[in-house]
């Protein structure tokens, strides 16, 4: 169907940049992830009072486009603070951060929707409070905030396209380099759509059939 | 101060855009390239150090030269006096004379053949501000701007654009590549010669000293010229401005 | 502290500019959910819908859309179905990919609420001999967006962030736009997207505050 | 009058009713009993029309229900029917649950809807719960609004499918006693119940039903007091 | 032996415990019974220091539970305590149930925990279902899990807080037979609760709960039989 100039030099190059996708977002995915969880409990214990915040604070990330906050981290960490960041920090710094914001969503929602009376339980039979999470409230929340968290980790790989802006070669870059050069956008950009959704979609499915799963018991 | 920083890391880190052919592109193996790439490599060589091309979109000029990620931008950047405020410019080291490209089918011949026209060029460039403010006069047509060049001339190839306004040497490095069928320069645009020049942080006198003699030496010397004829060929535009001092 | 001079004013004496880059934004924002539920209620009801051609176009649209970035979406609007010759400005391009991808994260939601709604409503609904369409139309959809209104309400403010991408297809007149126009003149990167931040922020929270209150109007049962 | 005629009905390989026949006059009222999954329910369903049958026919005023050519819509609106699980609109008040169908479907006027939706809840009791919204009402008020919002409909038949199981005890007698009374003013009903005492005080005539096959139908004196069938003594002893 | 002294607790603006003093001997089975609100459930959550009190002291063998120094975790451990939810941990097997508190907070090695766990899961009735996971148990026998959950840290003390009130009537019988059995084995007690044959039968003694006030206390006899306070006398003729 398409009589293409693509060499396999240039697969290389599309290659590269999905890996620099995936890299990209399995960094932010885990810095994220672990400050979202701490940033979620801290918000639990804490309450809604004490922890407006850190509520505030996280609810930026959510509410300013993510084009918006690399090229500002991007513009502080190198106009105002003059530190020598690559862009490449820079954007696994913000995309942790974004992804933490709403992983603390996540983490929250997953700690309130344990019973308070099972928790109750757990103490009654002498277990510390790090026991009861350890034990009871992380396998439960983990059941309830799965699902959710895939959904999450998805969504960066998705956003991490913008990561552009910071001269991150990720892979939609790599594809309109490519367009530059062999002018052929249809095509091109039918490959880099075709990763992400095959990347995306059996995820996205697993999600879902964990969630449906975990939803019945 | 920098200049003795550079000497002393042995390094010099140029800024320079990399989709903006022939100053700045990729080889087939996508390696960087371009006018501007050797005019790196020649004031490395003048300072005796090796020089590391750091690719650097438009908007992503300043902020790294302001983290010091970069040292000296060789990015084709437009002396203005506004951007003047935030960096320091050396004098200028080239000119663009502003081209207009039209798609084929469009019809057009001229600068003013475009009245009526969807035109675009490169967001937040020289030519843009002024062929945005030409359609406003002109009170018909549409103007968008792109965010690279390469847009710009997909989208001119595609026919979303009937014609741009770029700088002469990238109209005629794009026609050339036979990567966009159907466009060709079709004349010349009435707008004021775009000079551009080297840029450092603003404080750094010893540093745009350097650079100045630098640009200075590179034209004695017949290097200007000879890269001049490498990258882009025909008459060498000047870099003075006549009854001026610099 | 800082080895950079801020310089405010220069960038809040464009602060005109960019409210009427803000206009634009809502502009692009409001048409793409009024369009975009629109579509997912259809996409629902393919997806529903006994013809299997249709169910898999509805969900081929859901999937891509979910399942893509949304800069992909609004990119391939644009440079992408132009390959066929099929032009669309850059107000256009942008404001059907943000549909696009509104219409089928929107039509996820439904289908989930529809599944929230007990079927016998639908039964009772027939029962006092109203036809599919009418009870869909009186019964079903009333309970599914309440059910959805969270959902939109953050899609809202999704649409108003991806409204920050319409640069890539040649969008300057919204407010990301403008902010970076007015940056490439004046080089003062980080007063200026500061303030486009405070401005889509205070944005967002007009939205979601907002959606409260006419959640409280709406919804009293 | 409701004819049906030897009608049969699966779900997949399930025969859930095995040639069924009864014809009910109007102005009676007809309970049907039986044990869990006898096809008390589908025959309901199939009644109106909400389920297909497999064979045999249903005819409702002479209109055959299945038939492809019936409408289905307009059938409906002379047949009001109840269900177990009181299926109140939650996103309505109760005056604009009973007011819905009249105004979209027979076109009346709001003014005009509102009258007769008034009316019909001052009837079943609840003439002062006209704006509040459902979640608000009790299990038997919600009932009795499904009642009245399909009253509204000027039906010439209502079937009743166990409404009074799916509530509190003390409910219970609010909503038999609007039965009761409908009952009195001479509506035709079909009621499926559980409530034996209800069964014998009200219905002309009673119907046991035991998987599938209308077992034996009878006055309720006759029903109860001799039951011709073995399973329909166990099934009332079971109930007692 | 615990006691509780003067005892006051509030959430918030609301008195929930107003001066409650108790003292229960070692070996005893004392049952609260009161209206629903009247702060039994509170007094056992402050008993076993779940929740704060605002003045007053409790001592468990001595030990001041709210005392800044008191280690909570290492107190509970000699606590018992059962809800009226079944509080199982629906990610664990039954017998995980049991072993999980024994292993992690007392260090008991894996064999030796499911050795107790064994033994407590038989001693309760479901010694033959170790490896099912808790949704798969009826309530009466969920509620007997925690039972044998709080037994499996050798608690010196049980606290019961309506165990049977959530449970279908048929499932309340077990679940008292095994409380019983626990008290005539001599296990300390105290139980809250509405059954009050249990409580008659049971118990040493009978404390009466009103509006976070003991109203009365005393032997069982004593308090179905002769109560002395009119308040004691309406609550039981109203649960009769
Ligand atoms: N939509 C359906 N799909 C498949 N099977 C069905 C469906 N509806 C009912 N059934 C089955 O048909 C049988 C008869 O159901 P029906 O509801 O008519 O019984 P019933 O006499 O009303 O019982 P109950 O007293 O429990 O309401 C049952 O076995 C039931 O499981
Ligand atoms: N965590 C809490 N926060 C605020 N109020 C509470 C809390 N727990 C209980 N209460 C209130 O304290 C009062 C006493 O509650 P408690 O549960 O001790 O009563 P009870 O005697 O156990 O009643 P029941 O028989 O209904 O279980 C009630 O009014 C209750 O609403
Ligand atoms: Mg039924
Ligand atoms: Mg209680």
């Amino acid at each position: 169907m398409f009589n293409t100039a693509l060499s396999a030099a240039d697969l290389v190059f599309l290659a590269k940049g999905a890996g620099m996708t995936i890299l990209v977002t399995a960094i932010s995915v885990a810095i994220g992830t672990l400050l979202g969880i701490l940033f979620g409990v801290i918000r639990v214990q804490l309450g809604a009072k004490l922890s407006l915040p850190l509520t505030f604070f996280l609810d930026i990330f959510r509410s300013v486009p993510l084009l918006i906050q690399l090229v500002l981290a991007n513009a502080f960490m190198g106009m105002v603070l003059r530190l020598q960041v690559s862009g490449f920090t820079v954007a696994c710094g913000v995309l942790s951060l974004y992804t933490a914001a709403y992983c603390a969503e996540i983490v929250r929602g997953g700690i309130d929707a344990v019973p308070a009376t099972t928790r109750r339980a757990a103490r009654s039979l002498g277990m510390s409070w790090m026991q009861d999470m350890r034990y009871i409230v992380a396998p439960l929340a983990t059941r309830i905030a799965l699902p959710s968290w895939i959904g999450l980790a998805l969504g960066v790989m998705k956003d991490s396209a913008l990561v552009y802006v910071v001269q991150v070669t990720e892979l939609l870059k790599s594809t309109q380099i490519l367009i530059t050069r062999l002018q052929e956008p249809l095509f091109l950009l039918l490959i880099c759509g075709a990763f992400y959704f095959l990347i995306s979609f059996p995820l996205a499915r697993f999600g879902g059939y964990l969630e449906k799963r975990w939803s019945h018991d | 101060d920098k200049l003795d920083d550079i000497i002393a890391s042995g390094t010099l880190r140029c800024a320079v855009v990399l989709d903006f052919p022939p100053m700045g592109m990729r080889d087939a193996n996508n390696a960087p390239e371009g006018f501007d790439v050797d005019y790196c490599n020649d004031l490395a060589k003048a300072l005796g150090v090796t020089a590391e091309i750091v690719e650097t979109p438009f908007p992503e000029r300043i902020p790294a030269l302001m983290s010091g990620r970069v040292d000296v931008g060789v990015a084709s950047t437009s002396d203005t006096l506004e951007r003047a405020k935030t960096v320091g410019f050396s004098i200028p080291y080239f000119a663009f004379e502003m081209a207009v490209t039209s798609n084929d089918a469009a019809g057009i011949k001229s600068y003013d053949d475009m009245k009526g026209h969807t035109v675009g060029a490169v967001a937040g460039t020289y030519e843009a501000i002024a062929l945005e403010q030409q359609v406003t006069a002109w009170g018909e047509g549409e103007f968008r701007p792109y965010q690279t060049q390469a847009d710009v001339f997909l989208a001119l190839s595609q026919g979303q654009l009937d014609a741009t306004v770029s700088t002469s040497t990238v109209a005629m490095a794009n026609v050339k590549t036979g990567n966009f069928p159907g466009i060709s320069v079709v004349g010349k645009a009435p707008f004021d010669t775009d000079y551009v020049a080297l840029f450092t942080n603003r404080d750094e006198y010893g540093l745009i000293n350097y650079l100045n003699l630098f640009v200075n030496q590179q034209i004695r010397t017949g290097r200007y010229a000879e890269l001049y004829e490498k990258w882009v060929g025909g008459a060498l535009p000047a870099l003075t401005v006549p009854n001026a001092y610099r | 502290m800082f080895g950079y001079t801020f310089q405010w004013n220069q960038a809040l004496a464009r602060l005109p500019k960019m409210l009427d880059g803000a206009v634009v934004t809502m502009e692009v924002a409001v048409l793409s959910m009024l369009i975009g539920i629109a579509l997912a209620i259809l996409l629902t009801l393919l997806r529903l819908s006994g013809a299997r051609a249709l169910r898999g176009i509805a969900t081929g649209w859901v999937e891509i859309a979910r399942n893509t970035p949304a800069l992909f979406q609004i990119y391939m609007a644009h440079f992408g179905v132009a390959s066929f010759g099929i032009h669309f400005s850059p107000f256009v391009s942008l404001l059907i990919g943000i549909t696009f991808n509104n219409a089928g994260y929107l039509a996820e939601n439904f289908r989930g609420a529809l599944k929230a709604i007990p079927e016998t409503q639908t039964r009772a609904g027939r029962s006092l001999g109203m036809s599919q369409l009418q009870a869909f139309r009186y019964i079903i959809l009333p309970q599914m967006l309440r059910i959805s209104f969270l959902p939109m309400t953050n899609q809202m403010v999704w649409a108003v962030l991806m409204t920050s991408l319409g640069v890539t297809v040649g969008m300057n007149a919204d407010l990301y736009g403008i902010t970076q126009d007015l940056n490439a003149l004046t080089f003062r990167t980080f007063e200026l997207f500061a303030i486009a931040g405070v401005l889509f922020y205070v944005i967002t929270k007009i939205i979601t505050l907002g959606a409260r209150l006419i959640a409280a109007r709406l919804f009293r049962y | 009058m409701i004819e049906i005629q030897n009608v049969h009905k699966s779900f997949g390989p399930l025969k859930v009713l095995k040639g069924i026949d009864l014809t009910v006059e109007k102005g009676e009222v007809v309970t049907v009993i039986g044990g869990s999954g006898s096809g008390k329910s589908t025959l309901l369903t199939c009644i109106n029309g909400l389920e297909p049958i497999d064979s045999g026919r249903i005819l409702v005023d002479g209109t055959e229900v299945h038939a492809r050519t019936t409408d289905l819509n307009r059938l409906r609106q002379k047949i009001g029917i109840v269900f177990q699980q009181w299926n109140a609109f939650p996103h309505l008040t109760v005056l604009e649950n009973v007011t819905l169908a009249p105004r979209k479907v027979l076109g009346i006027d709001k003014a005009e809807a509102e009258a007769i939706a008034e009316k019909q809840l001052r009837h079943v009791g609840l003439g002062d719960k006209l704006s509040t919204f459902p979640s608000r009402l009790s299990g038997g008020q919600q009932q009795r609004m499904a009642i009245a919002r399909a009253l509204a409909m000027s039906p010439d038949y209502m079937l009743f499918d166990e409404v009074t199981s799916a509530l509190d005890p003390q409910l219970v007698g609010e909503v038999l006693e609007t039965l009761k009374m409908l009952a009195e003013e001479g509506m035709t009903m079909i009621c499926v119940t559980h409530e034996m005492a209800f069964a014998r005080d009200v219905s002309d005539r009673v119907a046991y039903f035991h998987k599938g096959i209308m077992a034996e139908i009878g006055a309720p004196e006759q029903i109860f007091g001799d039951p011709q069938h073995l399973e329909t003594r166990a099934f009332l002893a079971s109930v007692r």
